[in-house]
């Protein structure tokens, strides 16, 4: 059943479109993979369906409802919880009153404060700490945990492992198929692409607002990927060609073409066959290498002039 | 030595470019307005330099408030405190045979001494706790000054050293007195923030600890504002009492001064110099037009408080400058990018 | 000063103009609640102009709001000088608004005349001393001397035994004034005053004081507090029992709606009059009776008088007679002449600039009043002592407060 | 170092000499001890990792080192200097410069103008001098073509750049970074390594905080397990990674997993 | 004697000043605005009582009984329509946006009511006293305003620290987005927040008005000695608030005892010396 149907959707931040014409369906207990370089809109399309930002066109259907227009509180009512990039928590609630809030629509469900303390056992020791003392991964602990305990039937999770010490990352994804084997349905956004094809059913890889790749892991070339990811060659590029970002100048507004255009210029000349390290532990490693992608990725030299264009255009 | 010297080489060819391509002719412009202003006594009415000897003097205060608020991101409700004690400065020193509108600008000095020991404790606070600390502070310099009955005490006192002046002589003075001091403040202010000073507290308002880290000794920077600061409303006070005759505790440390600053500098534009002067001229027009409709001009300037400030953030001059880019006094810095900057520099070994 | 554009001619317009200033916003309006019904008065009775210089004129007057403030007082009276290039300012109620009007007039040299203010606080706190005078500006009232004189008349008629005053004075123009004024006159005649210090308006609380008070058992009470003020002490007095025998009050209680506010405890309390319908006094303008302003003005607003219906009018007397009486109207200086020779008899009695405790200054006599149970308002003021002005009868005996 | 006036001193030291050393520092937040009378020394031109559990303390080991956090107890040296009682100002001033794990840029600002202050106040160039120094230093760090840009307009990746083009803005002789590496895709990744690379061949002084562990590895002579408080392995990246207690406590899981985070990109064959 | 008199006094004055200034510490120290308005919406629910008890010949109480859900709503549809957008746009916006509803509220008053200083009647209550010695005795009136503000300020704490919705208050306080991600209608909430403290300040305002009378331009003084019982207590606790109300109480009738010129001057410099030593104030909410 088709829990999740995103069609024809944009999201604007002022004038540029982070998310353009997307499609994108989820199935009831499935967990999609989004990737995507940084900018590329991965926090804005979560964001727009938890509620947080608008949606310039296009609709979000839930669960066979249109919430397109539905208040953030009500999506949560209706099962979508986020946890947000930066993990977001109340500073001054202490641990256990983070937990505690997230509860606050009272959904039926599994999980609670202490199903949550059990998967995260220091917790139980510091519930009444202010939330704003504690370490990055142990914010991002108890962020996750808020997000549970609203028993959501759709667990959107927005860079859960940044900043992570390997051993919490791995707990995150031990426990993670534990969360999701109850039946929540998870849209997981994550720039170590490994990590989330290892948890995923499906990959839906953004660049620049748009689909370039989707498909099941396994199914899925690494240079299929690796492609789709950066847009092909426009890294190699010098950034003054695409767009002109030789001029760029103060009063543009956070041109899209940036991450790009940006990062190279210095020393980007060293790192030929840089490759996401989706390639060692996958289990899918079949090299079953027929992409299922509906949509073309942009291919040769020329879609990185054509995204540039099409931005700013 | 991290930095190469290849590239501190390459770096020298960037030109930097300050101003914009207008800025000569606003400097002409802005020099012009001022020599006519300063001649104004010699074709107009008294009734006009009267007028704007008071827009002058707000414009003193809201310029202060502005570089205090919008550059060093310290809101005070309580810069009330250096009016009056600027204009008892002006009266204590007239007292002592100093002539008052020589006294106007040692009020400046004075209000810059009292300003440092003062620093010492508003600076411990932050934030909202800043804001009603100062008014606060105010409150015990009124308190003070209150208690001394040689400067009237609670019941205020007239300065009569000015009375014996031909009145024409007087008026036209004090107005030269009042410009004076609100392009010292302008100017100042312009010449502070385009010295390097101007940089620090720009970061310091957008991130303290990491302006911190980056070298900026953020106190120094912002005592620096906050006597400025006090400098200027200092003198603004004296100019207060020159052009009244007649100060009052009450009065002289009303809260209300630091209201008018707020509304001023908000309507015109926080963080832009401009925007004090934008912010006057609207204020003093408004009240040109409607003070003598009591109330009812005083619930329109609440109104016009409350639309400015929830549906026009940026202020006018924010709003212009956002649509036209328009700048009388160019602070920014603008690096011409060559595009062979581009292109990737050999790694120094 | 060549060369100087300076204010430009007054313009030899036949019209003469008369700048108004008061308090008719901010916590002094008071004052000022009667100013609308005064000033339409005065323009009815000058409609057909008057004669001055030789020539007949009209006459415009121009209302200005000080909003209680001394700075806006001094705006606003530029603006009346400048703009207006009014011929004569006039300014009603308190030290913060006559002062600073009169600094303004007395610089910019044009005739000025104040009322309903102690003429200490109007003359030393415009930084005069003894023996010294204003060449424009003047005005009549009365001081300390007037009100020593009534209230310890009073509290020798009440039968105090133990002579001891309470004073709450706190520290602003008018209570300073009291303060030097007071103590030395009252100590001749035996009383002992007991005075906590000069505290500082708009506080909440008054235990200390009421305890000193009450410590020192002192029977006669006195004060010149703000309103607000008052009535948070007399409440607070009456809850930890400080009951004095008898309360003359200065400043406070002037007005109907003070009483009203105070409830229950308004009864007895005593003030002083300068203004009552009762007094015997008539307009220069028409002839009109104390009694028939009043009732005019109950009639046309629905309201009880008040003490500044009398005061206000007479400053547009004065005017009127100040201009008239110049040979040129338009000639400040004399106008001003005129002011310092002022004798006039209107709806203030009998008024002499030339024969008070400094030039330029005239003297009222103010009557003793106490709050009562009314029978058309909730409060009225009975006049209860009129040893220093006996002109004026009385109107009931004066009993004690508690 | 020609046309700049230092506002304090900088004693330059013999190469290899100790430039920064920890002595007994101790701090605890609430019941939370985060640093537990810790030693630690930094040779000159020594390139330090730090790995360690979230929580460790180690973003507190910098603050307490760059001056914005006071420790409870115990000393600091850099550069022959205790600087325990001196400012985060001064301290930088000194030759101290740090990155925040979370970008702190001054977002009002253009990209150049924060590297300016840094260059004005943290290196005491003045004048012109300072405009090169900045735009060299966006020159290496790659920002030179966003130079006018708003710092508040910048992408994860350039705020994290530009942490680092500011620390280098104050011409520091110890850069303490703190997880720069957080959040890029592993091309970025080589990038920053690559430009970190270049600052240590010209001898600056760094100590990096790292979860990425294997650009760490790849980028340091040294490595460090900071664990409730306390050292708990010091010495060389393999030596460190191959520790049980670090596993246990930092890396977790078997060795096969560890391969993953130990190597660069393409090193682990598909 | 009289020193315990002065201690008595000042804490019942506490109790006044910590009513006062717990509206002010709700939306101080959850919403983070400084509203300037403050005593001046005090002084509007005074009005409205004076009007209610005229017109309908109720009495003072019961007319602050009705006055009370009144201002409570004007609070909710004041943060709907105009604080929550001041929000949006910063600090300075709301502390101008209040500073201009300070200057309205004032001069609509002044226009509808006059200048007259005006004071609820509450009849013998008025001048009614718990004797206790000759020297001292106790106000009824202002016991009941003492217990109220104890009452209410406990209430609050409870509700805020206890309850779903108060939790959800503190964390829409500390990031309304976030809030609104696990479900919080953070304007609603924020409305709530609001009205509460509206309703403090009526009851507030009702209490001042039959203490002492007031007029149209006394809400400013009213303010700044609430926003030294909040600070001096702390932000954003309503326990701090108790105690800061207190001790300004205190400060100033124990130095009322020395000098009664150092009243005011004492409460402000204990407030200044609470900032310069212990600038999270007496008692700190958790952390922020
Ligand atoms: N608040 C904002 N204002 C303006 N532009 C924004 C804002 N937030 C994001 N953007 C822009 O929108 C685009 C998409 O951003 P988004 O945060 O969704 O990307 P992302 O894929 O999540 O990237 P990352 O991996 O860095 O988190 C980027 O170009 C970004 O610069
Ligand atoms: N200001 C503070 N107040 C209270 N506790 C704090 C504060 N800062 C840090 N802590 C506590 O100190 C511990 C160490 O924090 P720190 O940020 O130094 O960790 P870290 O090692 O950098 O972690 P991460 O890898 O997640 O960034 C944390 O457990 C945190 O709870
Ligand atoms: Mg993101
Ligand atoms: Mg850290």
């Amino acid at each position: 059943m088709t829990l999740l149907e995103i069609s024809d959707l944009y999201a604007y931040h002022g004038q540029l479109a982070a998310i353009s014409a997307l499609d994108l369906t989820v199935e009831e207990g499935q967990t999609l993979a989004v990737i995507g370089a940084n900018g590329a809109g991965k926090s804005t399309l979560l964001r727009t369906i938890a509620g947080v930002m608008p949606a310039g066109a296009g609709s979000i259907r839930f669960d066979g409802r249109d919430i397109t227009r539905l208040p953030a509180h009500h999506r949560v009512a209706a099962g979508i919880a986020l946890v947000p990039e930066g993990r977001r928590l109340f500073p001054s609630l202490s641990v256990e009153e983070n937990l505690l809030v997230g509860g606050y629509r009272r959904r039926p469900g599994p999980w609670n404060v202490d199903r949550v303390m059990e998967l995260f056992p220091w917790m139980a020791q510091r519930r009444r700490q202010s939330a704003a003392g504690l370490s990055g991964g142990e914010q991002q602990a108890v962020a996750i945990g808020r997000a549970l305990i609203s028993n959501p039937r759709l667990l959107l999770l927005d860079e859960v492992s940044l900043g992570l010490a390997p051993v919490v990352v791995r707990r995150i994804y031990q426990v993670l198929p534990e969360i999701l084997r109850a039946g929540t349905t998870a849209l997981l956004v994550e720039q170590d692409v490994a990590q989330a094809l290892r948890v995923a059913d499906h990959v839906h890889c953004l660049l620049e607002g748009r689909t370039v790749l989707r498909g099941r892991p396994g199914e899925l070339a690494r240079e299929q990927i690796e492609r789709a990811y950066f847009g092909v060659d426009a890294r190699r590029q010098p950034a003054a060609a695409p767009g002109g970002s030789g001029s760029a100048d103060a009063s543009d507004p956070a041109g899209a073409g940036d991450p790009a255009g940006a990062s190279d210029p210095a020393g980007a000349g060293d790192e030929s066959g840089a490759i996401p390290r989706q390639a060692g532990p996958n289990p899918a490693g079949s090299g079953a290498s027929e992409p299922s992608a509906s949509e073309p990725g942009p291919a040769g030299a020329g879609p990185a002039g054509k995204a540039d264009e099409e931005v700013t255009g | 030595m991290a930095i190469g010297d290849a590239l501190l080489a390459r770096a020298r060819d960037i030109p930097v470019r300050r101003a914009g391509r207008s800025t000569r002719w606003t400097t002409v412009g802005l020099g012009l307005v001022v020599v006519v202003l300063a001649y104004l006594p010699y074709v107009a009415y008294t009734t006009v330099t009267d007028r704007l000897v008071d827009f002058l003097m707000l414009l003193t205060m809201a310029t202060m408030w502005n570089l205090l608020a919008g550059y060093a991101g310290l809101v005070s409700v309580g810069q009330q405190a250096y009016v009056g004690l600027g204009a008892y400065a002006v009266l204590q020193l007239s007292d002592w045979g100093v002539q008052p509108y020589l006294g106007v600008l040692l009020a400046a000095a004075v209000c810059t001494v009292i300003a440092l020991p003062t620093s010492l404790l508003a600076f411990r606070l932050r934030g909202d706790y800043f804001a009603v600390g100062t008014w606060v502070i105010a409150e015990v310099y009124r308190l003070l000054i209150v208690r001394d009955g040689d400067l009237g005490g609670g019941s205020g006192r007239s300065l009569t050293t000015l009375s014996g002046l031909d009145h024409t002589l007087r008026e036209a003075l004090t107005y030269w007195v009042a410009l004076a001091v609100a392009v010292l403040a302008l100017l100042g202010c312009y010449l502070l923030l385009r010295s390097r000073l101007g940089l620090a507290l720009t970061s310091v308002r957008d991130n303290e600890t990491a302006a911190r880290s980056a070298g900026v000794d953020v106190r120094r920077a912002k005592r620096v504002v906050y006597l400025v600061s006090a400098a200027g409303c200092g003198s603004a006070g004296g100019v207060l009492l020159v052009s009244s005759l007649n100060v009052h505790p009450d009065t002289a440390f009303s809260v209300q001064w630091s209201a008018y600053m707020i509304f001023i500098a908000v309507i015109g534009g926080i963080g832009y110099l401009e925007g004090a002067i934008v912010g006057s001229i609207v204020f003093f027009a408004v009240q040109e037009i409607f003070a003598n409709y009591g109330s009812w001009y005083l619930i329109l300037l609440g109104a016009l408080a409350v639309i400015g400030a929830v549906w026009l953030p940026r202020g006018l001059w924010g709003e212009l400058r956002a649509r036209t880019g328009a700048q009388l006094f160019p602070l920014r810095y603008r690096v011409d990018t060559p595009v062979t900057a581009a292109t990737p520099v050999p790694v120094e070994r | 000063s060549k060369g100087l554009k300076g204010t430009g001619s007054t313009g030899d317009s036949g019209t003469l103009k008369i700048g108004y200033v008061s308090p008719q916003t901010g916590p002094l309006a008071s004052f000022a609640a009667s100013d609308n019904f005064v000033i339409k008065q005065v323009t009815d009775a000058l409609s057909k102009g008057i004669t001055a210089g030789g020539k007949h004129r009209g006459v415009q007057i121009v209302v200005k709001d000080s909003q209680s403030t001394t700075t806006r007082a001094a705006d606003v009276t530029k603006e009346l000088i400048l703009t207006d290039k009014v011929d004569i300012v006039l300014a009603s109620a308190t030290p913060d608004t006559a002062n600073p009007v009169a600094d303004q007039c007395e610089a910019n040299g044009v005739p000025n005349v104040s009322t309903i203010v102690p003429w200490e606080a109007w003359f030393f706190g415009r930084g005069k001393k003894e023996g010294e005078s204003f060449k424009y500006t003047t005005m009549f009232f009365f001081g300390m001397k007037e009100f020593t004189d009534l209230f310890t008349h009073m509290w020798g008629s009440i039968g105090a035994t133990n002579k001891t005053v309470a004073c709450l004075w706190p520290n602003d123009t008018d209570a300073n004034a009291f303060r030097s004024g007071f103590p030395p006159a009252m100590g001749p005649k035996g009383y002992k005053v007991i005075d906590p210090g000069g505290y500082q308006d708009e506080i909440s609380d008054f235990s200390s004081q009421i305890s000193r008070f009450k410590a020192a058992d002192a029977e006669l009470f006195t004060c010149t507090p703000l309103p607000p003020d008052f009535q948070t002490f007399w409440k607070q007095a009456a809850q930890q029992g400080y009951r004095p025998k008898l309360a003359t009050v200065a400043k406070v209680m002037l007005f109907p709606s003070e009483a009203d506010s105070l409830g229950q405890l308004t009864n007895n309390i005593a003030t002083d009059v300068w203004w009552s319908p009762s007094h015997p006094y008539k307009s220069t303008f028409d002839g009109k009776t104390a009694q028939q302003l009043a009732d005019d003005f109950a009639t046309q607003t629905g309201k009880q008088w008040s003490q500044a219906l009398g005061s206000v009018y007479s400053l547009f007397e004065i005017a009127a007679k100040a201009l008239s009486g110049a040979s040129d109207p338009k000639d400040r200086d004399e106008v001003a002449h005129q002011l310092q020779t002022m004798k006039i008899e209107g709806m203030s009695g009998q008024l002499d600039f030339t024969a008070g405790p400094q030039p330029g200054i005239a003297i009222q006599t103010p009557v003793g009043g106490q709050w009562r149970k009314g029978k058309k308002f909730p409060w009225d003021m009975y006049l209860v002592d009129n040893t220093f002005n006996p002109d004026v009868a009385t109107t009931g005996d004066l009993q004690p407060t508690s | 170092m020609s046309s700049r006036e230092r506002p304090l001193d900088r004693t330059t030291d013999a190469p290899g000499a100790e430039l920064l050393s920890l002595t007994g520092i101790s701090k605890r937040f609430g019941k939370v001890l985060v640093a537990d009378r810790l030693q630690l020394r930094v040779g000159d031109g020594e390139a330090v990792g730090i790995v360690g559990p979230n929580g460790a303390g180690k973003t507190t080991l910098f603050s307490m080192v760059s001056g914005d956090v006071a420790p409870d107890d115990g000393e600091i040296v850099f550069g022959g200097r205790t600087v325990t009682r001196l400012g985060a100002a001064a301290r930088c001033r000194l030759g101290v410069g740090r990155t925040y794990q979370v970008p702190r840029p001054f977002e009002n600002m253009t990209v150049f103008e924060n590297v300016l202050v840094a260059a004005q106040y943290g290196a005491g160039v003045r004048g012109r001098a300072a405009a090169d120094l900045a735009l060299a230093v966006l020159d290496q760090t790659g920002l030179l073509p966003i130079a006018n840009r708003h710092a508040g307009a910048l992408t994860l990746l350039q705020r994290k750049r530009l942490e680092l083009a500011r620390a280098l803005g104050g011409q520091p002789r110890l850069l303490l970074l703190d997880e720069v590496a957080g959040g890029l895709t592993d091309p970025e990744v080589e990038e920053l390594a690559g430009i970190i690379a270049a600052l240590r061949a010209s001898g600056l002084t760094i100590v990096w905080i790292e979860h990425v562990v294997h650009v760490l590895v790849r980028s340091v002579d040294r490595l460090l397990c900071l664990a409730g408080g306390a050292f708990i392995a010091d010495g060389s990246p393999e030596e460190v990674l191959r520790d049980d207690t670090v596993r246990e406590v930092y890396l977790g899981g078997g060795p096969e997993l560890t391969a993953v985070d130990t190597a660069g990109p393409g090193e682990v064959a598909p | 004697m009289a020193w315990v008199n002065a201690v008595v006094q000042g804490i019942l004055l506490g109790g006044l000043y910590a009513l006062f200034a717990c509206g002010l510490s709700i939306v101080f120290g959850v919403m983070r605005i400084v509203n300037l308005a403050h005593g001046d919406f005090a002084v509007l629910a005074a009005f409205l009582a004076y009007s209610v008890a005229d017109a309908t010949g109720l009495g003072p109480f019961w007319a602050g009984v009705i006055v009370i859900p009144v201002l409570a709503a004007v609070g909710y549809l004041l943060q709907r329509v105009l604080l929550q957008r001041s929000l949006g746009v910063g600090p300075l916006a709301t502390l101008l946006a209040t500073f201009g509803l300070s200057v309205i509220i004032q001069n609509v008053l002044l226009q509808t009511y006059s200048a007259d200083a005006r004071a609820l009647d509450i009849g013998r209550l008025a001048s009614a006293s718990l004797r206790i010695s000759g020297q001292l005795s106790i106000s009824y009136l202002a016991l009941i305003t003492f217990v109220l503000a104890v009452v209410v300020l406990v209430g609050l704490q409870l509700y805020l620290s206890r309850t779903r919705t108060g939790r959800m208050l503190r964390a829409s306080s500390d990031d309304p987005e976030a809030a609104r991600l696990v479900g919080a209608d953070s304007r609603h909430l924020y409305g709530i927040a609001t009205s509460i403290a509206f309703a403090t300040v009526a009851l507030a305002g009702v209490m001042f008005a039959m203490r002492s009378s007031f007029d149209p331009s006394i809400g400013p003084t009213r303010l700044i000695f609430a926003f030294e019982a909040v600070v001096i207590g702390g932000l954003g606790s309503l326990w701090g608030t108790l105690v800061g109300g207190m001790v300004l109480g205190l400060a100033q009738t124990v130095a009322g005892q020395f000098d009664p010129a150092l009243t005011l001057l004492a409460g402000h410099v204990i407030f200044l010396a609470v900032l310069a030593f212990r600038p999270q104030g007496l008692i700190p909410a958790r952390s922020t």
